[in-house]
């Protein structure tokens, strides 16, 4: 499967950030909904502690804060079905890709590179 | 005996570091917000020094998914029990 | 015991002011008071009146503002780390001859020396930063 | 070429502005064309009207404007990440029903479909982030 | 070939791992504001793995005064220097 | 010399970020400044890449930002006289106290843990 992975779209957004600490991760996510949503090829990138946003089982933060699980939801409804996971960082993390909400195709550091070259846009978030 | 209030995580940032250094033999040390991401059984040899001095954030873990990938080692505290924390040091340190 | 925060990052790009607010609602609930709340660095966001965040997010402003009505907080905000940053109030904003102003009471702008005041008057300062 | 920057942090906080502006000067310098600047996350504080720094440090949102007169460049603004953040113009102000507003022309606030559109639309995008 | 673009150092930071891990054969990286203490020469092994396509800017090394301790494998290119990369470079990527 | 180091004071104020990437030096000082100007007695500690904040050559960043070498003249003039820093911080970086601006005692772990004991308000930035 691994194989057939298609590493190239318009826009890759790179999530290097877990939810809740900070609001990158769902800065990120609305631009890659956005992007979507105007007619582009969006993947994503979960990266760092980023791969935490695709973590199952996550939780509103204090005072009712959203986490990214309802808008990780969303992502196929925006037909954004490219997603990657850096497998280094889920590694270093001690996670296994079991524990994740959605399937995401881990990657090694030759495929990321490929990604970035394979996408005309890329932000990272 | 000075809590210490750490928000970052050892698999991205490295003032835990320096939080360590800050820290006298009976100090405290409790993971907060993206900090308890150091609660994982993979991170928590970072705080090895720390002994049964390690705590973390209830709350936290769970908003992140992570209260069951917690290492036994740690001793995990909802919000009542930071503040009792609080009360029972002579002070708090706060790094990020 | 009587506790003071130090608030340091921006709400909706931080967990800091989340993290502070439900900190200040246990430790009131353990029977403790909340002299006050200082606002420094990216904190001083926290001050701005115009803050309009969807209606299914919490309104930190609102927040901070229904700590003070309820348990009389002081909500303290550094003066220079605000004029800056583009957080006037009334006074300011004509002493500076501009028209309009970015926050009200009950947020206050006050000296830096406030915070040490507080720092070294209170039991517990407990600092929220980004 | 044609150029956009996408800015992500808040002045006098990070130096991402800074560095923005630096390189704004630098790129027209050598022939290029500045077509837009858009602010997310905290950049969007960057629009802030009454900004008020000490004499003898950088007006930051001064400096942008002056880029805009002089360049034609675009100073776009993120509504979500502004609203948040108190950062209203005119129209978002009376639509929220709060009296006065923070944010003025040219700062445009608009959709984050811009950002995708510029990037995708120009040259060269190059982020500046705290 | 792409331009990374880094502001962070790894005596403080762990992103520059990320960014390592994007960077194709021929991309080159460059090393911005606090960033340029990645150019220091106790840091620039962290950066091996570029070889000479690592660079740094020079008013940010001038503004931290680390312009006398840069490592000599570091390419040294001021802000027109950094247009012209970027110029170069089919896009550019921002890590921080 | 180290063994008559007073470790304890009213106020210590810990900098633990290089000057220009970010404001936090610079209003950590400005702290420091106005605990001097109430009377207090001020400790500084530089730590992790704040120690790069006492470097030796230091100039303003783009557009004229100012960085801190103009504010470490200014500490003498409010008494502020105990500098302390990481010696680990300065030894990671590769520096040596040589190329600093200002003296500052360089303390190893145990010393910082009674630093930040012997005082009564500890601010980090």
């Amino acid at each position: 499967m691994q194989a057939e992975t298609v590493l190239n779209g318009d826009v890759l957004v790179i999530l290097r950030h877990p939810p809740h600490g900070s609001s990158w991760l769902r800065e990120g996510l609305d631009a890659a909904l956005v992007a979507a949503a105007f007619g582009q090829t969006v993947s994503l990138l979960f990266q760092g502690d980023g791969v935490l946003g695709l973590l199952q089982g996550q939780g509103p933060g204090p005072l009712g804060q959203k986490g990214s699980s309802a808008t990780l939801d969303m992502l196929a409804m925006y037909d954004i079905e490219s997603l990657f996971l850096d497998a280094r960082s889920l590694a270093r993390l001690g996670l296994s890709t079991e524990s994740l909400q959605l399937p995401a195709s881990p990657l090694e550091p030759p495929s990321i590179a490929e990604l970035i070259a394979g996408h005309r846009l890329v932000l990272t978030f | 005996m000075i809590l210490h209030i750490l928000n970052r995580s050892p698999s991205s940032s490295l003032v835990y570091r320096d939080a360590l250094a800050g820290m006298g033999p009976e100090d405290r040390l409790l993971l907060v917000e993206d900090g308890v991401q150091g609660a994982l059984p993979s991170q928590v040899r970072h705080f090895e020094v720390v002994g049964d001095r390690l705590f973390a954030l209830r709350e936290d873990l769970v908003a992140h998914g992570l209260d069951g990938h917690c290492d036994a080692s740690v001793q995990v505290v909802d919000v009542d029990g930071f503040v009792a924390l609080t009360e029972e040091a002579d002070k708090t340190v706060s790094w990020f | 015991m009587r506790y003071a925060l130090l608030v340091q990052g921006a709400p909706y790009s931080s967990q800091a002011s989340h993290s502070a607010l439900r900190f200040s609602e246990a430790l009131l609930a353990r029977g403790n008071r909340l002299v006050c709340v200082f606002f420094y660095h990216d904190g001083v966001y926290n001050a701005a009146r115009l803050a309009a965040p969807p209606q299914d997010e919490p309104h930190l402003v609102d927040a901070w503002v229904r700590l003070n009505e309820k348990h009389g907080t002081q909500l303290q905000v550094c003066i220079a780390a605000a004029l800056r940053r583009g957080l006037l109030d009334e006074r300011e904003a004509s002493r500076h001859g501009k028209s309009g102003h970015s926050v009200e009471p009950p947020f206050e702008l006050t000296g830096l020396g406030q915070l040490i005041d507080l720092g070294l008057g209170v039991d517990r300062l407990v600092t929220f930063a980004p």
